[in-house]
């Protein structure tokens, strides 16, 4: 029952935040904080009722375990991220419009995650992009709003040709019924796995399709990137597992050549997912905005997450699943951090910042934990997802996929790195010498986040259970754990005890140091510049060209972006040519295509 | 050099000072044309390793100040600077006779003459350049001197820092220049 | 019962009248449009026929549940347009009137005849009103390319009446249906390229870049959305009830539709005036519909094609507006024009999503029943088309709809600052039309049961067998 | 040695030279009156002197006159001209060649801080270019005693004998 | 995880800072004699290091301070995991996985220290170590791929038992040589040594990461690099060389190989960065990626 409220709610809230922010913009900023949370509340008590169904006006909904999780990692996004909308209120240009399209993309997604046939799954599919395409203009570009559309537009338009075929084969649009004829014909199952799996590959930023994230995120509005890097990527991870756990992919493909163990479809996929890793690491070490870098980053753990839906076994996808929850909350917290530098400084490239650790303590300490589990070190949240995933790979033996996973969790090292020195740590500018720290109501969304991420990188125990019954659900052995280990086939992880070693070898190395007599503070210019007298920070800071020695290597790399836009502007051709060729001023043209049209016609029909 | 004869360090102290005896850093400012001199000491004849003792890359690093030549004026400020940089129990000890009486630059308008005046010198090691010979007596001297817990030019630095910074201010009128190539 | 003959007479009439009383003539055509609104409501469906002679011979009106919806919704729109754009009528008063009367018939008449006729006046009225726009090449371009096509359909006519000695529809198509398909090949293609020009298939469409690019708010909603909607529906009459076409005269006639909605979309792609990207969207469109209605699937065709003129009567009212007061309609140069017209521009972003078929919208709903209707025909490569084509439409709307409502350069936050200076100011009554209309496509996308249901037994169109996907989107049906 | 004396005859032609001596094969000196120089040296400049090796200052008390000395060098005949000229020692002002010699900025700088000659034209050249924080008078200046100034400023180590230490005698 | 594991836990690290701190004391001579000079005493490293705790210092605010525990405390733990030869300090906690990722908290630790002091000369060098880091992780994580593949367990005793069974013939380096080759090389990268120490490059960089660090610092520092080559090196020791049936056993291989690469090391000039880059990427990475293929595809060695 509390389903249905939910998803109602957020519509009106939407409503009535656009409309209280007509009053006073502050008043609706907080509106969406009370409507996000409110929907956070709801759907912790609506634990129980999984499994309910209900309607909404046309619409069937089907509350299951897994829609259950995608939309509670959603929810938590964006209502952490709501507390930071009142103070982008005034920078925005319809700040109330913001408000109230924030929670309609909110409903949209939460209402995607219940649907029970694959038309509300459209609908809302639909409404989401919609709504966050008119949200990321508000930011620095207005391109990365028309091409975040347009590949989002050709994925779900495949997906729907592919609910369009569905419905043709099996006669219904009920998720679970639909997808059931294909287990054994196997061609269509194949093309129907390839074209319904789009709208989840753009979403997600998939190879190909990866080229709107770095553009939207980059540049949508500092408040709202979090919620898209975190949770709308997330989406596309749900098409993907509808795609391989509903879809009866390895029954479907049994037939079909192997390579490794795995159906040739879905190793071609995986092959994709590897690449976006690799690519999306190389392209995050180089960036030097940083909200440019996490979104690359998300490109990355995209990677990771389609790869261990995809292997649909005990460990890569129960990895894949919780990476989805460590990686939305890392990635907010990241994006968050950001913004808060940027909400002090007004800018977010690297080479301009430095030394943010002075002057903001706790959102250093955010963006520090935020990239220990986005790095997948313990003991944060991040290490256990990816070591799963790992190990599941391991067990199938997938060598390649595991070079992309090892490249993609070392090079993420760099990438996170590269931020956290050039921006937090190194020497303080003078003008940014008297910034305040973060303002009191960011600083909840900030910590709550940082405890979530310590704390389910500790004692994942509650999340791998949820996690146990979706696979469950699915029809794969759930991940098996006792006490605090999760056992795995050719290993065994405790993260308690990881976590309580590494605070005894901390306790250690405190006494060590409390030991020795107490050290001079000294200031942050009195460092050994081999005895050369220097008195200007700015120049003494290293920020820019962090890593030009390893970017170098890789400087001429062939882009996919200049291709799709060169893709992009053949179809600006051809619309002239069809100008010119049709629509000149003169009559005499049409005239000419009216005789050809009949002579086509005359001659041809003959044999008719 | 005045040696106290009664030892009032603790014994913990005494522990240290062994360790420091026999590991000693050393920050060798090649100032002068004494700095050719080390090398022989380090490569294989002489091995001052054998000492405990090794170059090593900055001041925060190191324990001894090796001054190894005629100071200018110039140099001394960044020597000085250098000096302030190295952590407590810091030598400092001077090559040559351009350290200790301005050697044959006594007359020239830019270099020092008497590099105790500046920086708390613990050892001077006489010659006109002193040979890799008289350098392994010296750091044989100074491990003896730390041993017995006498070399304390750092302490004497920091009570009387004050004096010290007089005169460095009487030679050079200031030590923390702004110089236009750093602007 | 009323006739619906008076739908056709009054208006005439009510033009003979305003020629002499030349002070009330916007008077008479505002009350010859409320009368025609409000007359259409009363009719009752059936046959009627003209000077008492036995339809073989005499000519008769056909008011079954098709006409009554087309009557429906061109009466009203047209009575909107005109409330909304009376201060540009001029002297066209009597024009539109005569138009009224022709565009009635078109949709009422049940002889091909008798259509002609009406086709006719209705162009003739088209070619008058384009010279508003004082691009005389164009409406010339426009004259002659309509006089052509009027005299192709004229000529398939001719052909027709020699072969079967009759000009009644209904007549004709029991005759037709058992006739030998290669005769009737010539008469067909001509009877289309006839329409083809009026309905903007591509290669007869030369003259709508010139007439469509420069029409101001009143021709511009009139002729896409009115005599668009009208022409269409009446393409819809004769080749899905009354011509049965070929095989492979078929399959030719739908390339050519598919032809036009790709090349209509690409079109408008590269185009950056806000008038030239509507009236390549309107060519794309009528190529979906024309496709559709060829393939037999007339209930879906109907409702793409209200859901097609009533977003293009917002979007041509604002951007004829946005023409008139500032002098240009470049997209770059009216950057931001929303921010200060916010109504307006709410009004205009739900037309431009109904367009593209976004949910909640009443696009939507007609974007799903032709999808599922054009699989229902096994057809694939189609629905591909109309994917592609929607993909290719919804990037440019939404370029243009991101570039009218957030001014400012690539890099800067975008700031009412940067918004456009043009004078743009749209009067009260445009306002309040065009939110009217949204409000129908949006209430026609949260209900879509609602417009299904009053119009259920209008779902059994033309009594053809196609089978008609009233979609009651309950979870499927 | 005939390149050598067509250059003498050259010179000898276009300028009016005070004093002409050849110290050494490939070696030129030629003395000239402080108008022409700048003459002279374009003149070089074109003829294929293209470096310009030194300029530096002699400073004659006794005839209280600075002595500027430019030693310009031709790399394909391996000729090196010494041009000098004489200044007044009190008001010490020379106009600059770095039009000429573009690498002359330095030289012109060094001379000025250590002789305290001023060149016009060269506004780089009143800025400090070895000696930080030096107020006295250009060192190099024969009126300048530094032995003073060391004395002065940096305080002597009092020569005690009992700092030699005594030595005993082994049989 | 009761307190006598905690017990075995701080006994294991103390005899891994005894063991291998007189071990880097003989090298130091070991490597003296190379360049035919006498060398320092044998227990000169201890002299040093506990020199260097005895000094003050300075420090550069809480960061600073914070990264150098945070990095030794993680150092220590990933030590813990170890096992010291056939002794685990805890149990079922060798997961190679888990070791190479706790390795990385010391290394962020000291970066985030390094980077926090403000000199431009830490962040190059700690840029130039994350780089060397993706360089020989890569190769190495391949090959250890393979092994867990080809045997089913990525516990270090257990790959080390397996390998015993053998007995000599049975050492993995002997039954995959490729790998054997692979793993010495990123060991060199790992340790730091000569080719790919172009981060700590003294003349370079000011000894890069480590140049703020003075007195109790660079005494904790020392400490960490030591607890790190005992890390690495047991590592490679336990995958490769078949670990120790007994403690001595482990130690004399250990000392072995260590002695051996460091004198490899000694006699090899300093790659740049990208070069160490380059290099990683072309030849080793070819061999791990041929002897995984072969272990996981053609399953030799494996039998």
């Amino acid at each position: 029952m509390t389903f249905d409220i939910l998803i109602v709610l957020m519509f009106l809230g939407a409503v009535t935040a656009y409309l209280v922010s007509k009053a006073d913009l502050k008043a609706g900023a907080y509106a969406t904080v009370l409507f996000s949370l409110g929907a956070l509340v709801l759907l912790l008590l609506g634990r129980g009722e999984i499994g309910s169904e209900f309607t909404i006006l046309f619409m069937g909904f089907e509350v299951t375990t897994i829609g259950w999780y995608f939309s509670g990692v959603m929810v938590l996004v964006y209502a952490m991220t709501a507390f930071f909308n009142s103070y982008w209120m005034d920078k925005m240009i319809y700040p109330g419009s913001y408000n109230f399209l924030y929670l309609f993309s909110l409903g949209g997604t939460v209402g995607l995650f219940f649907a029970k046939d694959l038309i509300t799954l459209f609908i809302f599919w639909e409404i989401v992009v919609w709504s966050s395409t008119f949200i990321v203009p508000m930011g620095k570009s207005r391109r990365a709003a028309v091409v975040y559309y347009t590949i989002s537009t050709i994925g779900s338009m495949a997906t729907l040709y592919g609910i369009m075929l569905l419905h043709r084969i099996s006669g219904t649009l009920d998720i679970q019924g639909a997808f059931a004829p294909l287990k054994n014909d196997p061609v269509l199952a194949t093309v129907i796995f390839f074209i319904f799996i789009m709208a989840g590959l753009t979403k997600i930023g998939i190879f190909p399709f990866h080229i709107w994230l770095p553009l939207a995120h980059g540049s949508a509005p500092h408040t709202f990137s979090p919620v898209l890097s975190g949770g709308l990527v997330k989406m596309g991870a749900f098409i993907a597992y509808m795609s391989v756990g509903i879809l009866p992919a390895y029954e479907a493909f049994k037939g079909s050549l192997t390579v490794m163990g795995i159906p040739i479809q879905i190793y071609a996929l995986m092959i994709l997912g590897a690449v976006s890793i690799v690519l999306g690491t190389l392209m995050a070490i180089k960036q030097d905005d940083a909200k440019k870098l996490i979104a690359y980053s998300s490109v990355a753990n995209g990677g990771y997450i389609l790869i261990g839906i995809l292997l649909m076994d005990q460990l890569a996808f129960a990895g894949s699943m919780m990476h989805l929850f460590n990686h939305a909350i890392a990635s907010a917290a990241a994006f968050l951090a950001i913004a808060v530098v940027a909400h002090r400084t007004g800018t977010t490239k690297i080479s301009e910042l430095g030394g943010m650790i002075h002057r903001m303590p706790l959102t250093y300490l955010t963006y520090l934990i935020a990239i220990i589990s986005l790095a997948g070190i313990p003991p944060m949240g991040g290490f256990v997802s990816k070591w799963l995933i790992i190990q599941g790979l391991a067990d199938q033996g997938l060598m390649f996929m595991a070079l992309a996973a090892f490249f993609g969790s070392i090079g993420s090292f760099l990438y996170v790195f590269r931020p956290l020195a050039a921006v937090f740590l190194g020497q303080l500018a003078p003008r940014h010498e008297e910034l305040a720290s973060a303002p009191l109501l960011m600083k909840i969304p900030m910590t709550i986040l940082m405890v979530l991420i310590l704390f389910f990188g500790v004692l994942p125990g509650w999340i791998l259970g949820i996690i146990g019954q979706i696979q469950v659900a699915a029809g794969i052995e759930p991940v098996m754990m006792s006490g605090n280990s999760i056992l795995a086939v050719n290993g065994v992880l405790n993260t308690l005890n990881v976590f309580m070693v590494f605070g005894f070898g901390f306790l250690i190395a405190l006494v060590i140091f409390m030991l020795m007599q107490k050290s001079r503070r000294v200031g942050l210019m009195d460092t050994y510049t081999s005895a050369e007298f220097i008195y200007t920070p700015e120049l003494y800071h290293y920020g820019s060209a962090f890593y030009a020695p390893f970017e170098r290597l890789y400087a001429r790399h062939p882009s996919v972006e200049d291709f799709l836009m060169a893709l992009a502007y053949k179809g600006h051709e051809a619309g002239l040519m069809v100008n010119a060729l049709f629509f000149s001023h003169k009559p005499g043209v049409t005239v000419f295509w009216i005789t050809v049209i009949v002579a086509v016609v005359t001659l041809g029909g003959v044999g008719l | 050099m005045t040696t106290n004869s009664k030892d009032m360090r603790k014994t913990w102290e005494k522990i240290a000072d062994y360790f420091r005896a026999h590991s000693i850093w050393m920050k060798w400012y090649c100032t002068g044309c004494g700095a050719i001199e080390m090398p022989p000491t380090m490569t294989s004849r002489f091995d001052m390793e054998q000492l405990g003792m090794g170059p090593m890359a900055t001041p925060r690093q190191a324990d001894v100040l090796l001054i190894t030549g005629y100071l200018s004026a110039k140099t001394l400020r960044r020597v000085i600077y250098s000096y302030e940089q190295m952590q407590d129990p810091k030598y400092v000890v001077g090559f040559g006779s351009c350290t200790l009486n301005g050697g044959i630059y006594f007359d020239s308008y830019a270099t020092m003459t008497r590099l105790d005046h500046y920086l708390p010198v613990d050892l001077y090691i006489a010659g006109c350049m002193p040979r890799p010979e008289a350098i392994m007596n010296a750091f044989d001297t100074l491990i003896k001197m730390i041993e017995k817990g006498e070399a304390k030019g750092w302490r004497h630095y920091q009570e009387n820092h004050d004096w010290y910074r007089k005169n460095q201010l009487h030679s050079l009128k200031e030590v923390y220049v702004k110089d236009e190539f750093h602007e | 019962m009323i006739n619906p003959v008076l739908l056709i007479a009054i208006p005439l009439l009510l033009a003979f009248v305003s020629i002499l009383y030349k002070g009330y003539r916007n008077n008479l055509l505002v009350f010859g449009a409320l009368v025609n609104a409000g007359l259409v409501l009363t009719l009752g469906k059936g046959e009627y026929l003209i000077g008492g002679f036995k339809p073989p011979f005499g000519i008769n009106l056909v008011l079954d549940d098709y006409a009554f919806l087309g009557l429906l919704v061109i009466n009203g729109l047209f009575l909107l347009i005109t409330l909304m754009s009376l201060d540009k009528i001029g002297e066209n008063a009597t024009v539109l009137l005569v138009a009224l009367a022709g565009l009635n018939g078109l949709l009422l008449t049940g002889d091909l005849f008798n259509l002609f006729v009406f086709l006719e006046i209705t162009a003739i009225t088209a070619y008058i009103l384009s010279a508003s726009s004082r691009q005389y090449q164009h409406s010339f371009n426009y004259l002659v390319l309509g006089t052509l096509g009027s005299g192709l359909y004229l000529f398939g006519l001719i052909l027709l009446y020699a072969v079967f000695g009759s000009l009644n529809m209904a007549d004709l198509s029991l005759k037709m249906a058992t006739a030998d398909t290669s005769q009737l090949v010539i008469p067909s293609l001509l009877i289309f390229i006839g329409l083809g020009v009026e309905v903007k298939i591509l290669p007869f469409n030369g003259w709508v870049r010139g007439v469509y690019g420069n029409s101001d708010s009143l021709v511009g909603p009139l002729f896409s959305a009115v005599y668009a909607g009208a022409m269409l529906l009446v393409f819809g009459r004769i080749f899905a009830q009354v011509i049965p076409l070929g095989a492979y005269l078929k399959t030719l006639l739908l390339l050519l539709g598919a032809l036009t909605l790709i090349a209509g979309e690409l079109a408008a792609l590269s185009k950056t005036r806000i008038r030239e990207i509507l009236l390549y969207s309107s060519i794309g469109q009528s190529g979906l519909i024309v496709t559709l209605f060829l393939s037999g699937l007339v209930f879906p065709a109907v409702m793409q094609l209200f859901n097609n003129i009533l977003s293009k009567a917002v979007l041509f009212t604002v951007a004829g507006q946005m023409a008139d007061t500032t002098g240009t309609d470049d997209a770059e140069a009216l950057q931001g024009a929303f921010a200060r017209h916010k109504l307006a521009g709410v009004a205009f972003t739900i037309a431009g999503l109904s367009l593209i078929g976004m949910p909640l919208f009443y696009g939507f709903v007609s974007k799903i029943n032709l999808l599922f209707g054009v699989f229902s025909l096994d057809n694939y490569w189609l629905p591909g088309v109309i994917l592609l084509g929607t993909v290719i439409e919804g990037t440019y709307l939404i370029r243009l709809l991101v570039k009218l409502w957030m001014p400012g350069e690539e890099g800067l936050v975008s700031h009412e600052s940067h918004a456009t200076k043009a004078p743009l100011e749209i009067q009260r009554a445009r306002v309040m039309g065009i939110v009217v209309l949204s409000a129908v496509l949006l209430v026609g996308g949260l209900m879509p049961g609602m417009i299904q249901n009053n119009l259920s037994e209008s779902g059994r169109l033309l009594d053809e067998t196609t089978p008609v996907y009233l979609f009651d989107l309950k979870g499927g049906q | 040695m005939n390149s050598m004396n067509k250059l003498v005859e050259e010179l000898k032609g276009r300028f009016t030279l005070l004093e002409v001596l050849l110290p050494d094969q490939q070696q030129l000196i030629v003395d000239i009156d402080q108008m022409h120089l700048h003459a002279l040296l374009s003149h070089l400049k074109a003829t294929g002197f293209r470096q310009l090796s030194l300029l530096t200052a002699v400073d004659w008390i006794e005839e209280n006159t600075f002595q500027l000395v430019y030693i310009v060098f031709n790399w394909d005949t391996g000729i090196h001209v010494l041009v000098r000229t004489k200044l007044p020692r009190d008001k010490a002002v020379f106009r600059t060649i770095t039009g000429i010699y573009p690498g002359a900025q330095y030289y012109e700088r060094d001379v000025h801080e250590f002789f305290g000659v001023a060149f016009e034209g060269n506004v780089m050249s009143f800025k400090p270019l070895f000696l930080e924080l030096w107020d006295e008078l250009p060192p190099m200046r024969k009126d300048f005693d530094p032995e003073a100034y060391s004395r002065e400023k940096f305080p002597e180590r009092p020569y005690v004998p009992q700092f030699v230490p005594k030595v005993e005698v082994v049989e | 995880m009761n307190l006598m594991n905690f017990v075995y836990a701080f006994l294991l690290l103390l005899a891994a800072f005894v063991f291998q701190t007189t071990l880097t004391g003989i090298n130091r001579k070991v490597v003296a004699r190379l360049q035919r000079r006498r060398g320092p005493r044998f227990y000169q490293q201890f002299i040093d290091i506990f020199k260097a705790l005895s000094k003050g210092s300075t420090t550069h605010g809480w960061v600073f301070d914070f990264g150098v525990v945070m990095a030794l405390g993680g150092i220590m733990a990933t030590a813990i995991f170890i096992p010291f030869g056939p002794l685990k300090a805890v149990p079922a906690m060798d997961n190679i996985f888990i070791i190479a990722y706790v390795l990385a908290v010391g290394m962020l630790g000291m970066a985030m220290s390094a980077s926090g002091s403000g000199n431009p000369w830490a962040s190059i060098g700690v840029s130039r170590a994350l780089t060397n880091m993706l360089a020989y992780d890569i190769p190495f994580m391949m090959v250890v791929f393979g092994l867990i593949f080809a045997f089913d367990t990525s516990s270090l005793s257990g790959l080390a038992a397996i390998q015993r069974e053998g007995g000599f013939l049975g050492w993995h380096v002997i039954r995959f040589p490729l790998g054997g080759i692979v793993a010495m090389i990123s060991l060199q990268g790992m340790l730091g040594k000569k080719p790919f120490d172009s981060f700590i490059a003294p003349a370079e960089i000011a000894s890069g990461p480590m140049v703020e660090y003075g007195g109790r610092h660079l005494g904790m520092l020392f400490l960490l690099h030591e607890f790190s080559t005992f890390i690495e090196v047991s590592l490679i020791v336990h995958l490769f060389f078949g670990g120790g049936a007994t403690v001595a056993a482990f130690l004399v291989k250990y000392a072995l190989i260590y002695t051996f690469l460091n004198i490899v090391s000694n006699v090899l000039p300093r790659f740049k960065i990208d070069q160490a880059v380059t290099f990683f990427y072309k030849v080793p990475l070819a061999l791990a990626v041929v002897q995984t293929f072969l272990i996981i595809v053609v399953g030799m060695g494996v039998a």
